[in-house]
């Protein structure tokens, strides 16, 4: 059986999300390249695009910022910051967007905090703020969401709401003005997560071979539903060339 | 508004004419690109400060106004440059240790608070934020607000939609119309008289340009006016939004500037070193900022086998191949 | 939203496949500049009727879908074509006898209607109107507006600015966005996938686009894909907006497309004494609408001799010289 | 004396209104000839701009519109109308723009008509409508007005407010919510008309030569002080040669 890492692993696990015909929504790193597999593997129909205006980059290197030159290149239109917000806040077009996200804390409905831990007026540590995200997390269809599983990150109550998730629960986004879409699944480097269609929380979809269900609580500090987790297939060698071979073969983000 | 034929003037004297104490600024480009670098440094070498700064991600040249202690409130988005600093390190250490006021939107908030500026109307809609602490959490206090003029009474306002709930919207986030006293943007090509062209994406800069008082460029190649207006469909600000225009090579170093030249990693890393520790910030400071006279000398000092390195390939726009790490 | 690579189909297919009766449209283009014309005459071929028209200045087409009978409601800032028609004459024809039921905004107002429909938001302010006509006159009745859910229960709200006069603006006036079912443009330049280029002046076609649910897009020239890719500056709509890719030359005559070709004089000048008549312009339909069986043919008949006078020069992009009396 | 026709007047006493650095909004016909012949006589550094959204176009030709191919060429940008109208808007550029316009009614605040003669729901004649008008007239520093002068067009009341003037009077417009500036002067086949400084309120500022002021009056529905009345002079051998020969040779506006 093919080794890999664990930061292959969640590459794979967020590509394979991705549908044909999907508009990716990137940030740098781990995310760009989930997006750049999936369109060497299951979804050579997505188009990537960047906050900044690009629209389907060519990416023959790896960009270091979304405002990297390398995301110019090639593209189908280089636009502006106006332009990639308002195809996100357009309905029609929004709805066939999936934006890829990180932060520092999540909630159990999915909302983020990538702005400040502690007090906001006083705060223990600052962090980069929204940029984007609260952006793409209200207006796309779908986003899938990476973190590292740490019970100081799954937390019951985030600091600061950046980004809205299922904000209360089921129902909720409507209320508030929301688009319909939300998170679709959190990929940490433990497992795989999902939202209950009904009620909007999340549960365990999938552990990381290896990863027992009970592992995963112990890094939370919310409990979730375990009884849905099924053991993840790991990244197949076909998928692992691609990643490693088309698109970090420099290994900037894999490491 | 200036139809002045010739705006052309030195980087000391425009920052000096348009750039006072208090002034409130807004920068072009986006974390690790166009930046205007030289600009920047010749505010930090003028010492000027009390700036309130409007940003969205403008990234290292934000982070060198705070480490230089220009700045006293900052409206911003996102304080990051890409992969070199996931939060900028001395806009951090500000807020941390509270001698820098922010006030926090997304992107597409700052963007469309520019936007609202260059159209001249009081605010813009959004459905961005609504549930967000974005929305609850301010920054500037009510009573802050109140007292100065020169900033709105209110963060942002949630309204109902007043159109009975048309384009599916029970609700809207207006966010208020920015004016900067000034706006700084590095560019690729310019002429005389103050048109500009932009290569690649454009960021927010037409916007924050149109929103602003005063417009400063400066630009990489000064042109001739017959070379910009045999292809106008290519230009984005006409001559009458600008009152300097500034020709200064290399003018985004450290940042990148598309089909000039790439970010400079070297620069970037030995920034994040020298910002995590005070000590070492001081000599950055020292040596690259205050030490040099102008940005031809800083660019000297880099030396020409760096500049060589990142030199952008005519193909792509940037340097292929260039170490990154 | 349409990923497809290959987009490209015929006229006749497009305007079937996304025109219905009864469908809210937009054309693009200006008066006498770049409307899909081509479209234009098919739709009135296939005899499609009950449109509801979404226009700023729309010009030509506009009074051919309206002169043919094919539009019942219309929402517009100016029915005019330059100096062939200070007032489009079967627009004032249809207006005058109250067979066609009219909306008045101006210019900016229908433009920022696209704009909003483009950003999925339900409205954009405005400091026009305020103290006229527009605002208290309602072509479409209160009662109209309530009983059709495809148009919003105001023509327009008038509200005090929530943001205490911010932006030195006491009161802004809403104008409802507008998602039309279809736009119809007429490029220079597209690839198969559906990337668009215009050059000159874009007029609101990118809002048009943006706006709407399905986007037809007519072009000069059909080029290759890296065609567009290499200078992605120049490329305004991209592919995932567009539906449908039909290559037609000539497809803005008898209107201009610039760099490709002027308007044609005569043929304006022979539509105005046609439509100021209706027998002599239901004759003008026969021969130039029914009675050809596409707009190559149309084409034909205007014969070699005219269309070498309107081809434009390749340094200014009309037809220098051209006699435009 | 030089020889001219009325329609050469009536030109050049727009162009005498254009100040230097003033950015000019310029319609089709007899508005944009003024421009062009104010550029080559006493404001060079002048701008023409279109609200479709070309700026400082070269005008080698005469445009038969403002979406004529020949406004597109040699400019500073090739915008669109969201730009051309955001300029107008804006405080800081909107102060610098005199607009010039035309009307098939105006009363006496200087508020135009040109969308309907007759009841809006019952026209009598349907014109064009508003198209830019509107906008400009709310937003910009100046207006220039070209009117034939006739009493069914100089009425006490509109039929339709298209474009506003100083609508009631002193101070509306600031109560309405417009922009401080409004119309400045009127020019028609027979007179140039102002608007006083404290009422608001039309008067004739200069008739032309062989007209007199109760000649003026009899084309009109109300009443204008005369006071002012001065005898306008006539365009001089180097205006007029300058207008004949730069701005239009084919004589396509001049007729």
């Amino acid at each position: 059986m093919a080794e890999y890492t664990l930061r292959e692993m969640m590459t794979i696990a967020a590509a394979r999300q991705i549908r044909d015909n999907d508009i990716v929504f990137c940030g740098t790193g781990i995310s760009m390249l989930a997006a750049m597999a999936a369109k060497h593997i299951s979804a050579p129909g997505s188009v990537i695009f960047f906050e900044t205006g690009a629209i389907d980059s060519l990416l023959a290197e790896v960009p270091m910022a979304v405002a990297d030159p390398r995301v110019m290149h090639w593209t189908s239109v280089n636009g502006s910051l106006a332009d990639a917000f308002a195809f996100m806040q357009n309905r029609s077009t929004g709805r066939q967007v999936v934006g890829i996200m990180g932060a520092a804390q999540i909630d159990r409905y999915g909302n983020l905090n990538s702005t400040v831990i502690g007090d906001y007026f006083r705060p223990r540590v600052r962090l980069s703020g929204s940029g984007g995200a609260c952006d793409v997390a209200s207006f796309v269809g779908r986003t899938i969401i990476f973190m590292q599983h740490e019970k100081r990150k799954f937390v019951n109550r985030l600091d600061y709401l950046t980004s809205p998730g299922w904000l209360q629960g089921a129902g909720r986004r409507e209320q508030a003005g929301l688009a319909a879409g939300g998170p679709s699944v959190v990929i940490t480097n433990m497992a795989v997560m999902a939202f209950d269609d009904t009620t909007r929380e999340m549960y365990i979809m999938a552990v990381f071979p290896g990863i027992s269900p009970a592992q995963v609580l112990d890094h939370m500090e919310f409990k979730v539903d375990i009884k849905r987790a099924q053991t993840f297939a790991p990244p197949s060698a076909a998928e692992l060339a691609i990643l490693r071979e088309k698109c970090d073969p420099q290994r900037l983000i894999l490491g | 508004m200036n139809s002045d034929q010739n705006k052309i003037m030195d980087l000391r004297t425009a920052i000096r004419r348009f750039v006072n104490a208090g002034a409130h600024i807004s920068i072009g480009g986006f974390t690790l690109n166009r930046n205007p670098m030289a600009a920047v440094y010749e505010i930090i070498r003028q010492r000027i400060t009390g700036l309130h700064v409007y940003a969205h991600s403008n990234g290292q040249g934000v982070d060198e106004l705070v480490g230089a202690g220009c700045v006293s409130r900052l409206e911003i988005a996102y304080a990051g440059s890409g992969r070199f600093a996931p939060t900028c390190i001395r806009f951090r250490k500000a807020v941390e240790n509270r001698s820098l006021a922010v006030e926090d939107y997304s992107n597409y908030q700052m963007t469309l608070r520019f936007m609202a500026g260059s159209m001249g109307i009081p605010f813009l809609p959004t459905r961005s934020g609504l549930g967000t602490s974005i929305i609850d959490k301010w920054g500037f206090s009510a009573e802050l607000r109140k007292t100065d003029p020169k900033i709105p009474n209110q963060k942002l306002v949630v309204m109902e939609n007043p159109l009975d709930g048309w384009g599916d919207a029970d609700r809207v986030v207006l966010v208020p119309a920015i004016n900067p006293d000034v706006t700084i943007l590095h560019v690729q090509t310019a002429d005389a008289q103050g048109t500009v062209r932009i290569q690649g994406l454009t960021f927010a800069d037409v916007e924050q340009a149109k929103a602003a008082r005063c417009l400063i460029v400066t630009c990489e190649e000064l042109v001739e006016v017959d070379v910009l207006r045999a292809a106008p469909d290519q230009n984005q600000i006409p001559f009458f939004c600008v009152d300097a225009v500034v020709p200064v090579p290399w003018g985004a170093f450290p940042t990148a500037c598309y089909r000039y030249y790439d970010y400079d990693p070297v620069y970037l890393n030995q920034y994040r070193q020298a910002a995590i520790d005070d000590e070492r910030y001081r000599t950055y400071l020292e040596m690259f900022v205050y030490g040099v006279p102008d940005h031809h000398t800083l660019i000297e000092r880099v030396g020409h086998r760096r500049l060589e390195a990142i030199k952008a390939d005519p193909q792509t726009g940037y340097a292929v191949n260039l170490d990154r790490r």
